[in-house]
């Protein structure tokens, strides 16, 4: 047989100039970058796009310079209109969900790490994986071109539920050419996400160095492939869904639209549609997609965490990498959690709710894995552990919320409360967030060649972790009190009492925002002003840290890796390298 | 990887025949006024065998090392039943229109 | 730097070839439940199609098999290393996708010639039959177009020597899986609405 | 020093929140359904299961933050591995999950799987872009049947009615506010004349999607008098945050007048 693996190692060769080598390169690294910093970008408009929304929602009257530039017809000498406040919040979502929760922990550290990790030279395949990237760019221009098309960014929240998404301007400003962009943009977004985890399992499978066995894998690229194979099934129905989300809209189709729908007194031409099949499609793509955001960040902090503890986490790989593989696959049946209200038969509820509880006891055993792998450990206090402590506390708050949303008869009654806003900012947002913030502290200096500054880190931190609570943690309250998500104001006679309460909120978001611009300012001047980054700055064990700050391009400078441990070789000080013959000193 | 313990070519035009002797059967059926659901059930059985037979022999995953089909079957059978669980609201959909 | 061969012993093209495959059955999943959803969901339905129609689709299901054995031909003869014969079985495998094509494109041609739209049913019946006939068979004819030019592509390069036969055996699989989708396609598109 | 800080603020944020809990500093309305006690009791139910868990998990992360920080020596792992909290989780988790399970399903079942009382008062409801209507039958008990295109805000046929025609059309009463009377079951028939909105009501713990082209039954009986907020919950477009309309649940006589005026001023 050929060895056909060969190919990925030296099938191109360095390559020259600006373009090749920094724009459309094929170079895995290069493209875990550029991800990085889209997902970077992103994130900061996203952040910029909730300031607007927070500052209305404390004190609607108040005029917000930049935004009357921004959108003279949204927000006429920038006092927001409701319809402007629906479109920033859409867009939240879109772009937090997709272009930075998705995007970062997945494509951006796993492109750059995952080959390094199992000893390849490259992705298998280099030229698709550069295809990803810039569908993906095409993808977030597309999404950020709605702001710019005259009638604004679609209304219809990130779900985009049908009929309001799917018949067109009439629903609303942002409702067509908007929400055609909004569709497109998605589409755009699930082929790279294909392509990506396409990708993704193949290099595992494949490209795997000798001695690298699936039981050697370090816990992050264990967390990659699982979740390759949870955005593969996942993508592939949100792409259908999309396509006839826009072949209602533009090809006068109805899939989605019923019968008999008179909006501003129009009759609508469309019959025989159902928006619970969209809501069924989309959220069978949903469910698994807020997992897809959660379990490479399960693998980072579980990649993080023995290196910082010094010991192997308890368990070794099996307990984490098996709790992650339940996670996965209960992903996929426990999607009508989110329709038990929505009209949906109340039987399937029930059939919902019961694996929707149930995938609370994986979730609970990772959480206890990590819990109590700080039992008698060694800890080190640096900025990737800390954002990794703070995970695990926000992942507890927000699994805690669950156990409410996931029975149909308590969720009848916080469903669509700003309780669920903190739920889901709690496991899927702040803490893949915080994940992420360690994975950049952590491998910053094997990415960038330099050490970000540790102070600079901690402040960070300690704001972040405080702010995140006083944010998040308040709207859970205010949820049991029936505050209504998704309002732009609050003009019911219950809502009006909590306003000082989401005053509260509104400055600790403010706060928590402008607590970012420390990392940004840290990351940047780092990134050219740090010290020069040391092989292994952390005494981490894994192949990442046995090459050079930044790797060469062929990643190991064309020494031949073969790995002879698991990768949570340690024992207080001492640690042993994966690709080191020595005896192990975890006894794993 | 390719191997040598392939079929001759003149097998796998039998194997062609066979299964366009499958649609033959299914076009009859068709026509023999089934009630729906029974005419449904058969032509997916009938098509589930087509692809098997399409899947092991044409795209040959009985000559590959069985942890291919291992990879691929289960997670796409996966899907394929979960997305089964819309089926209740199809029903409700047909039952409680608003407009008779 | 040369590695082991891989581990997993399926080797990487293939193996993406197939991990394509899964997504994409999962794709086509989606637009056939959507299209079963709507017709459980509609108190009328209508069953549009004559059996020249029919025998039509019978006609394309020939085609398409006899494609999907010359593809095999060809990846037997690349690997043989006789390169001509390989040539020569895609060129009739890309030839028989276009027949395919072109045979589909009368039936669509047909049908919209009758005043079916993909919002509209002259029959009186519901106007999902034209929505979900025309995408889903239309996502299958794009498969099909998009095989017969990636075919187009792999037969170049294989000449020029730039792809070898594992080019053309994982193109091969790619149009087997065509040919399997369509398996689904025919009884559920067709013969379920023949009348 | 950094494990005891985060020790410090995590015991911090826990008890404080686990305060602002227990004292209700937010909290729901008092309940005035007949099925809502069981809902509320699910509620406290899962407080109390989730907030231990919530307690215990935030405590134990903070004590080990807490102490062993740094500590000098080789590190040990706790006695036993894994294996105990695997059993742990399923044991403790499984048991906590198939009793809410259990219990729940009971609260679910009491709006969804209990057919509504033959005697129910039946209203008709109709959620738009950004208003509700309500139908009562008037006095034959039968409604009209709803013609999409005869809908038209400006002559006030939000229903599409279509009375010249249709004799059960003649006597509907269509109002803007909810009127009920008191321990009367009430069937509410959902629907929408547009895109998707909710039906949620804090007090009577009751919400339910509208959904575009189906007839959603719900069924309640309301315990006590007032006037209470009916709010959309499903994001229906811009003028969303402003989409609501009063029920007011009223005494039987009080509700007969109430409907008789309405009548009067069709």
């Amino acid at each position: 047989m050929e060895p056909m693996s060969a190919h990925a190692a030296t099938h191109h060769a360095p390559p020259q100039g600006f373009i090749r080598k920094y724009v459309f390169s094929v170079d895995h690294k290069i493209i875990g970058i550029q991800y990085t910093t889209l997902s970077l970008v992103a994130a900061f408009i996203g952040m910029a796009l909730s300031w607007a929304m927070r500052i209305h929602l404390g004190w609607p009257d108040a005029h917000i310079p930049l935004l009357s530039m921004f959108s003279p017809n949204g927000a006429p000498g920038g006092l927001m209109t409701p319809e402007y406040y629906l479109s920033l919040m859409t867009m939240h979502g879109t772009i937090m969900a997709f272009f930075v929760l998705t995007a970062a922990p997945m494509a951006g550290f796993g492109n750059f790490m995952l080959p390094i990790q199992v000893g390849a030279a490259d992705m298998a395949f280099p030229r698709l994986n550069m295809a990803s990237f810039w569908v993906t760019f095409v993808g977030f221009v597309l999404a950020c071109a709605t702001f710019f098309i005259p009638d604004g960014p679609p209304l219809s929240g990130w779900t985009a539920y049908a009929p309001l998404s799917a018949v067109g301007t009439v629903a609303g400003p942002g409702q067509g050419w908007g929400q055609n962009f909004w569709g497109l943009s998605i589409a755009v977004f699930c082929v790279a996400s294909l392509l990506g985890a396409l990708n993704f399992i193949v290099t595992t499978l494949d490209l795997r160095t000798k001695g690298m066995t699936l039981s050697r894998l370090p816990l992050s690229t264990w967390a990659w492939f699982i979740n390759a194979w949870v955005s593969l099934l996942a993508f592939a129905v949100l792409l259908p869904t999309c396509l006839l989300l826009v072949l209602d809209r533009l090809g006068g189709t109805s899939f989605f639209i019923p019968a008999g729908l008179v909006i501003n007194d129009q009759l609508q031409p469309h019959s025989g549609g159902s928006p619970l099949l969209f809501q069924h499609l989309f959220w069978f793509f949903g469910h698994p997609e807020v997992y897809i955001i959660i379990l490479p960040a399960f693998g980072i902090v579980s990649h993080i965490l023995p290196t910082f503890i010094r010991k192997p986490l308890v368990g070794g790989w099996k307990a984490i990498t098996y709790a992650m593989i339940a996670v996965g696959t209960l992903s996929f049946v426990v999607w009508g959690h989110h329709m038990f209200v929505s009209g949906m038969s109340p039987f399937m509820a029930m059939v919902f709710s019961v694996p929707t509880l149930f995938i609370t006891i994986p979730s609970v055993i990772a959480v206890l894995i990590w819990t109590f792998s700080l039992y008698r450990a060694n800890m080190r206090f640096d900025t990737p552990m800390l954002f990794s402590l703070g995970f695990i506390s926000l992942f507890i708050s927000g699994g805690i919320g669950g156990f409410f949303l996931a029975q149909p008869s308590t969720d009848s009654y916080l469903h669509a409360t700003s309780f669920v806003v903190g739920h889901f900012h709690f496991t899927m947002g702040l803490s893949a967030i915080f994940a992420a913030f360690a994975g950049f502290y952590y491998w910053f200096p094997k990415m960038w060649g330099r050490m970000m500054n540790e102070t600079l880190g901690k402040v960070h931190f300690w704001l972040s972790f405080v702010l995140v609570y006083c944010v998040f943690m308040t709207m859970h309250l205010t949820g049991f009190a029936g505050a209504v998500r998704r309002y732009s104001a609050f003009v019911d006679d219950f809502m009006v009492p909590l306003i000082p309460t989401q005053r509260f909120i509104s400055v600790a978001a403010l706060l928590l925002g402008a607590a970012q611009f420390i990392f940004l300012f840290n990351a940047i001047w780092s990134r050219f002003q740090g010290p020069k980054a040391p092989d292994n700055p952390w005494g981490a064990t894994t192949l990442e840290w046995d090459t050079t700050s930044p790797p060469p391009f062929d990643n190991f400078g064309g020494r031949q890796i073969t790995v002879y441990h698991g990768p949570m070789e340690y024992d207080g000080e001492a640690s042993v390298m994966q690709t080191s013959p020595e005896v192990s000193v975890a006894g794993t | 990887m390719s191997t040598t313990r392939q079929l001759a070519m003149s097998s796998y035009v039998g194997i062609g025949v066979g299964l366009m002797v499958i649609v033959c059967i299914e076009v009859i059926l068709t026509y023999q006024h089934l009630p729906t659901r029974t005419l449904l059930f058969s032509l997916l059985c009938l098509a589930s065998l087509e692809g098997f037979v399409a899947i092991m022999y044409l795209m040959q995953v009985k000559y590959e090392r069985p942890i291919l089909f291992w990879t691929i079957f289960p997670v796409t059978l996966f899907v394929l039943i979960f997305l089964n669980y819309l089926w209740p609201d199809a029903f409700r959909m047909f039952n409680m229109r608003l407009l008779q | 730097m040369l590695m082991e061969s891989s581990p997993y012993g399926i080797e990487k093209k293939k193996l993406g070839m197939w991990v394509f495959i899964i997504s994409d059955a999962c794709t086509f999943a989606a637009f056939l439940f959507a299209y079963g959803y709507m017709r459980v969901g509609a108190p009328v339905w209508g069953t549009p199609f004559e059996f020249s129609s029919i025998l039509n689709g019978m006609l394309m299901t020939a085609v398409l098999l006899s494609s999907s054995l010359t593809m095999l031909a060809a990846v037997r003869a690349a690997q043989a290393g006789t390169k001509a014969s390989a040539n020569k079985w895609l060129g009739v495998t890309m030839l028989l996708g276009a027949i395919f094509a072109a045979l589909h494109l009368r039936e669509w041609f047909k049908l919209i010639g009758e005043g079916w739209r993909l919002f509209y049913n002259p029959t009186g019946g519901a106007a999902q039959f034209g929505a979900t006939f025309f995408s889903v068979t239309g996502l299958h004819l794009t498969h099909v177009v998009t095989g017969v030019i990636a075919l187009g592509f792999i037969a170049r390069g294989y000449n020029q020597g730039r792809y070898d036969e594992s080019h053309v055996e994982t193109a091969g699989l790619y149009w087997h899986f065509v040919d399997l989708v369509w398996m689904f396609v025919f009884p559920l598109m067709y013969l379920m609405n023949a009348q | 020093m950094a494990g005891k800080i985060f020790a410090l603020i995590v015991v911090l944020i826990t008890l404080t929140t686990a305060y602002c809990v227990m004292a209700h500093v937010w909290w729901m309305p008092v309940d005035i359904s007949v099925h809502g006690p069981k809902i509320d009791h699910q509620i406290e139910e899962t407080v109390l299961v989730a907030g231990l868990l919530f307690i215990a998990g935030q405590l134990v992360l903070a004590a080990f933050a807490f102490l062993y920080g740094g500590v000098g020596g080789r590190p040990k792992q706790i006695p036993g591995g894994a294996k105990p909290l695997i059993i742990f989780a399923f044991l403790l988790v499984g048991t906590e999950i198939l009793a809410l399970s259990f219990i729940g399903s009971k609260a679910w079942g009491a709006v969804y799987f209990e057919a509504p009382d033959p005697a129910s008062m039946r209203v008709d409801i109709q959620a738009g872009q950004f208003a509700f209507y309500f139908r009562f039958p008037g006095p034959d008990g039968k409604f009209g049947s709803i013609h999409p295109d005869l809908i038209n805000e400006g002559n006030q046929n939000y229903f599409g009615l279509d009375p010249d025609h249709d004799p059960d059309a003649k006597d509907d009463i269509v109002t803007a506010e909810l009127a009920i009377p008191v321990n009367k079951p009430i069937l509410l028939m959902l629907h929408s004349k547009d895109v998707g909105h909710s039906f949620y009501v804090r007090e009577l713990r009751v919400q339910q999607d509208f959904v575009p082209g189906l007839n959603i039954p719900i069924h309640f009986t309301a315990t006590q008098t007032g006037r209470f907020e009916i709010v959309c919950t499903q994001l229906c477009g811009l003028g969303h945050y402003n989409m609501k309309a009063y029920l007011s649940v009223l005494s039987q006589g009080d509700f007969d007048d109430w409907l008789k005026k309405q009548a009067a001023a069709q």
